[in-house]
């Protein structure tokens, strides 16, 4: 019988693409619809960061941590601030710690509704949850705003607590926002997660066992979703999230459908916590002071955050001097594509566009 | 036919278009361009039908030709590694010539010696007609087409079929 | 909910001699110093050991002290909450070379891809080595101490590690 | 022509039926200036009239400006209102904007079938309404074959992607041409099985008799053929791209599909005539499930083809609906979908329909029989479609929706294990 023999065919799945959530690209070789083989390309947002921050001292490398991920600049300026108060000894008082935990939760619902908003289109439902996302999202940026007087690039946190105190509106403001966003993620857990054809899509798509997810190192929604119950907020607390009540969602096959659900899941647990620390709010100082050219002990630290794409870890390495001798960054998004190749090989273009959706990169940290 | 100047018009103006794409078929240099070509011919030949006020005919025309067969004709060429090269002069060139002036005289002969049989009225074929006729009177070559076309479809799944559903099957 | 358990670089080195004699170079209060040769052995045996358990790579980062290049690994165990800081030194600067640690952690391969493209460490017995950050043909290892320092910033660690004089740039050739 | 008394009077100014304007043009002319001239005039009367008076400005309002702003407010914003008044004039500065625009032909592109599909793709598109009645005597060709008329016109689009998508040499294009051609193929076949059955009932492929069958018996065929409308509905929307089978142009996974490659007017006549082959289709729709012009007696007083207009455009708001709320469909999952799914189900209509046909005409029923034809139908519609959906597996409820909730993180606990406050 003669067979039928069909050459596979590269397609680049490219740095300009509607779906790769920034400038990252996929060498897909493609057998019909078929994926044979997926290769990575990167780095067409690499900025050394790493080098430059060993050039300014501790308090002007800041705004870099916010370039980073621009979509959690919050997250990434307090997973620095704790590495260099690790570093240096230095204590943050109970109002900076609270108003820490408060901003962290607001950047991961702002974050979340970013991703799901982008997953579901890129499965195809015609902007409409991106809109209904972003239409929430907006909300949290003019709480932002308020306080640090920027949106997406906060450089709100300095070491020792916080750069500004919260205005006298911001309390009532930020409660009117989280009153709202139980009823918003039911709205959308009705039109997503029960919609079949959302299921039929996402159902089964990129299929991560537990075993090979901690092997991978993988973390955040990626490690929940498959069924590891491991959140750096409950095993590593910082910033006394010890205080605070809240769950941890666990899917359970690792495939896009139980990212999916676990990040929706975790906004509710977000406004849970936002709740509590704006109820427990703590007067007194929220910053101590701390010498501009910082010259923190010869040493290294490593510090860890759970930001909304895993855990987000700053090693300081310092020399006595005003500017860290090494700063490196552990970027959850790159971390999170070691497996991309195994997802997607043996899927269709349209199963790699979901499994890519559903890891939810940032170019910006996978190529600092 | 229908008579009057308009149908007149039409029917040259159909048979040019015709002539002209089968032409287009046999010259062009692309293989895509050739069934395009094939497709206009098909559109000319259903105007004919429509010329000869057999309308179920033209839209069947339309429909099976321009809709199935030559959208898989174009699958075919697609697929094929060396479409949309130019197929090049080959010396198969000549006794081609031969064989199609041949058939064009035997054609020509044929049309010439039939005498037509005038029919008295323009007897118009509704669609309800050709049913009744085709499952009628015609009943057996119209079973038979039809199980010649299943097994032509068998045929086809069973030649597509990928390598390893083939091992699988030996191993059972 | 106690907050995860920094092993100190004693008890992650008793461990690790334990296991697999002769693989401990040295250690201090921070981190256990591993010898490069048993480094996949020891590691391994780490992360199926079961008091230590250190299934979880969290971090691989290089660092470059002038004198000597540091692959630091920072790995965890979820199930019992502890982590500990791993160490490898290399001290030839023309051509590093490190045992790559794939083979016990999948995780680690983009890492040490990164390494191997901003410091030139080699990691032999990686799956596929290659610079996934930058460009093939680009000149020099960028995150190197000596490499060029951007013009206008304070000149990287010329303070207590400072060993070299002044540098001279790279050969900024860039090959098309 | 058939002459309906309904009609109250005969003359030119009674505009609840324009046939008898464009007669008394046509005899008009006939005196003035001789039959040819007559002879070449009603076609052209009948594209103006069916054309420009009824399609161009639904198709230009509802599809391009109505769209976007329900869909707009589907997604919680406005929609466009800057250009004019509410934005109405927007259709017109997107027209006026994309011909000025530059209309690339990449290098490598086969330039002579880039340039000729986007024609080969409008002129379908206006032939479609060659066939849909607007009124008792208001329709441009009233051919005994009709439907499938309606399906060779339907076809052509599909040949006009694939050229576009095979000319414009580009991978993501590639990729929609051939997925184009797969699913228009697989889905004729589900649509030409639905609309057999509806053929089945009325005995007459014409379109105007089916509208005149359905008035007579006062009942619209999608009481009676309920499955034959939901296969109608699907396939249509299948053979259109429109959301959620709108995988030729899925944006999300192979940038604009066969319209990669395509700017200036060479794009907008494509995305102009998608508007108008869907609107096309609900007007079919319209005409052969939902009554056409006639609504129940009410077309003596409204005029008949603006029932029809509000037909079609409610039609075509499911469309719209459809196409703002439903993720998009994977290409095999599509093919199943239409071979395994919506095949056996026309089938098996058309076998129930022939059976209802023949009992109904042997025993010599009364016409009063349809009302009871519609009530078997309809409930043995809601039966096989969820019976057959469960038989090929399909089960909604298995799917947790809710991720467990654990209270300690304990590393990888197997599910079964209630570990903290799982639910």
């Amino acid at each position: 019988m003669t067979e039928i023999r069909s050459e596979p065919f590269v397609v680049n799945i490219g740095p300009q693409h509607p779906s790769t959530h920034g400038v990252f690209r996929i060498k897909a070789t493609v057998d019909g619809e078929r994926v044979i083989d997926a290769e990575m390309v990167m780095g067409y947002l690499h900025r050394s960061i790493e080098k430059l921050a060993e050039e300014r001292t501790y308090t002007q490398n800041i705004p870099f941590t916010d370039r980073t991920d621009y979509l959690s600049s919050m997250s990434n300026n307090l997973g620095y601030c704790l590495a260099v108060e690790k570093l240096a000894g230095i204590e943050v008082p109970p109002r900076g710690n609270a108003i820490r935990v408060i901003m962290a939760e607001l950047q991961r619902l702002a974050s979340h509704c970013m991703a799901i908003g982008a997953f579901a289109n890129d499965t195809g439902a015609w902007q409409t949850p991106v809109m209904w996302t972003f239409r929430e999202r907006e909300r949290i940026l003019d709480l932002f705003e308020m306080t640090s007087g920027a949106r997406l690039t906060c450089n709100y946190m300095r070491i020792g607590g916080v750069a500004f105190d919260l205005p006298k509106d911001f309390v009532p403001a930020c409660r009117k926002v989280i009153e709202r966003f139980p009823a918003f993620i039911d709205e959308l857990h009705g039109l997503l997660s029960e919609n079949e054809i959302f299921i039929a899509r996402t159902k089964g798509i990129g299929v991560i066992t537990a075993e090979q997810a901690i092997n991978a190192s993988l973390s955040g929604p990626m490690l929940r979703g498959s069924g590891v119950a491991w959140d750096i907020r409950k095993a590593d607390p910082y910033c006394g999230y010890e205080q605070y009540d809240f769950d941890i969602p666990v899917g359970e096959n690792g495939d896009s459908y139980d990212r999916f659900i676990v990040r929706l899941e975790e906004m509710r647990q977000s406004v849970r916590i936002i709740e509590q620390a704006l109820d427990g709010l703590p007067g007194g100082p929220f910053r101590t002071e701390v010498p501009l050219a910082l010259r923190p002990p010869k040493g290294e630290a490593y510090a860890r955050v759970e930001g909304p794409r895993g855990e987000l870890g700053y090693y300081v390495v310092s020399d006595g001097g005003p500017s860290p001798f090494r700063f490196h960054i552990r970027p959850p998004s790159f971390i999170n594509l070691s497996l991309l190749k195994e997802m997607t090989v043996g899927g269709t273009v349209a199963d790699a566009i979901v499994v890519l959706g559903s890891i939810d990169i940032v170019v910006g940290e996978i190529d600092r | 036919m229908i008579e009057g100047t308009g149908p007149a018009l039409a029917f040259w103006g159909l048979s040019a278009l015709t002539l002209v794409s089968a032409g287009g078929v046999i010259v062009s240099r692309n293989l895509f361009h050739a069934v395009l070509f094939l497709v206009l011919a098909f559109i000319g030949i259903a105007g004919f039908f429509l010329l000869l006020s057999a309308e179920f005919l033209a839209m069947a025309q339309i429909v099976i030709y321009v809709g199935a067969i030559a959208v898989l004709m174009l699958y075919a060429i697609v697929l094929t590694p060396r479409a949309g090269r130019d197929n090049r002069e080959t010396w198969m060139a000549v006794p081609a010539l031969f064989v199609a002036v041949g058939l064009a005289a035997v054609l020509l002969f044929a049309i010439h010696d039939t005498d037509w049989a005038k029919s008295a009225r323009a007897y118009v074929l509704s669609a309800g007609e050709l049913g009744r006729e085709l499952l009628g009177t015609w009943v057996l070559p119209f079973q038979l087409a039809s199980v010649l076309l299943t097994a032509a479809l068998v045929g086809a799944v069973m030649l597509v079929r990928s390598p390893e559903e083939e091992r699988k099957e030996e191993e059972e | 909910m106690a907050a995860t358990r920094w092993w100190s670089g004693h008890e992650l080195a008793k461990l690790a001699q334990e296991l697999v004699p002769g693989s401990v170079e040295r250690a201090d209060d921070v981190a256990a110093y591993f010898r490069a040769e048993t480094l996949v052995e020891t590691m391994r045996a780490l992360r199926d050991s079961d008091d230590g358990d250190f299934v979880y790579l969290i971090n691989l980062c290089a660092a470059d002290y002038w004198s000597r290049f540091e692959v630091v690994y920072h790995i965890a165990s979820l199930q019992k909450n502890h982590a500990a800081v791993a160490k490898v030194e290399v001290f030839d600067r023309e051509n590093p070379v490190v045992p790559s640690v794939v083979p016990v952690w999948y995780g680690a391969w983009m890492q040490e891809c990164e390494a191997y493209d901003l410091f030139g460490i080699r990691f032999e017995g990686h799956p596929k080595l290659y610079r996934i950050l930058l460009w093939e043909g680009f000149p020099g290892w960028p995150l190197r101490k000596d490499f060029l320092s951007l013009p206008g910033g304070i000149q990287p660690g010329l303070n207590e590690f400072s060993g070299t004089a002044r540098r001279e740039p790279p050969p900024v050739r860039y090959v098309e | 022509m058939i002459w309906l008394p309904f009609l109250v009077s005969e003359h030119w100014w009674d505009l609840r039926d324009l046939g008898n304007l464009s007669r008394e043009i046509l005899e008009l002319i006939e005196r003035g200036l001789g039959s040819e001239v007559a002879y070449i005039v009603s076609p052209l009367i009948g594209f103006v009239a069916s054309f420009l008076l009824f399609v161009l400005p639904t198709q230009l309002y509802l599809g391009v400006y109505g769209e976007r702003r329900l869909i707009g407010r589907m997604q919680s914003r406005l929609g466009p209102n800057r250009v004019g008044k509410f934005g109405l004039l927007q259709p017109i500065a997107d027209a006026i904007k994309l011909i000025q625009k530059e209309a690339i032909t990449p290098r490598g592109a086969d330039r002579w079938v880039m340039w000729t599909a986007p024609v080969v793709f409008v002129a379908p598109a206006v032939l479609v309404w060659a066939v849909i009645p607007f009124g008792p005597n208001m329709v441009i060709a009233d051919l005994p074959t009709g439907l499938v008329y309606y399906l060779a016109v339907a076809a052509l689009p599909v040949l006009a992607a694939f050229m576009a998508g095979w000319s414009s040499n580009n991978k993501y294009s590639l990729f929609g041409a051939m997925r184009v051609v797969a699913m228009a193929i697989s889905y004729e076949v589900a649509l030409v099985l639905a609309l057999l059955g509806v053929v089945l009932f009325t005995q007459t492929l014409s379109l105007q008799e089916i509208i005149l069958w359905q008035r007579d018996l006062d009942i619209w065929l999608v009481f009676l053929q309920p499955l034959a409308f939901i296969i109608y509905f699907i396939s249509a929307s299948a053979e259109l791209n429109r959301t959620p089978t709108d995988i030729a142009e899925a944006e999300s996974e192979i940038v604009a599909g066969y319209l990669t490659e395509y700017s200036g007017m060479k794009w907008g006549l494509f995305y102009g005539m998608d508007i108008g082959y869907a609107i096309a289709a609900a007007a079919f729709g319209s005409t052969v499930f939902l009554g056409g012009w006639s609504f129940f007696g009410l077309e003596e007083w409204v005029p008949p083809w603006l029932i029809l207009i509000v037909k079609t455009q409610l039609f075509y708001f499911v469309f719209i609906w459809t196409r703002g709320t439903l993720p998009r469909l994977r290409i095999d999952q599509l093919m199943g979908l239409a071979w395994k799914y919506l095949l056996p189900l026309a089938a098996v209509n058309l076998l129930v329909v022939a059976a209802e046909r023949l009992w109904w005409k042997e025993a010599e029923l009364g016409d009063g029989i349809v009302y009871l034809f519609a009530a078997i139908n309809i409930v043995l519609a809601v039966v096989l479609l969820v019976g057959w959906a469960r038989a090929l597996g399909y089960r909604p409820e298995r799917v947790r929706t809710r991720p467990r909730l654990v209270k300690e993180p304990l590393g990888y606990v197997p599910a079964d294990s209630s570990a903290g406050g799982g639910q």
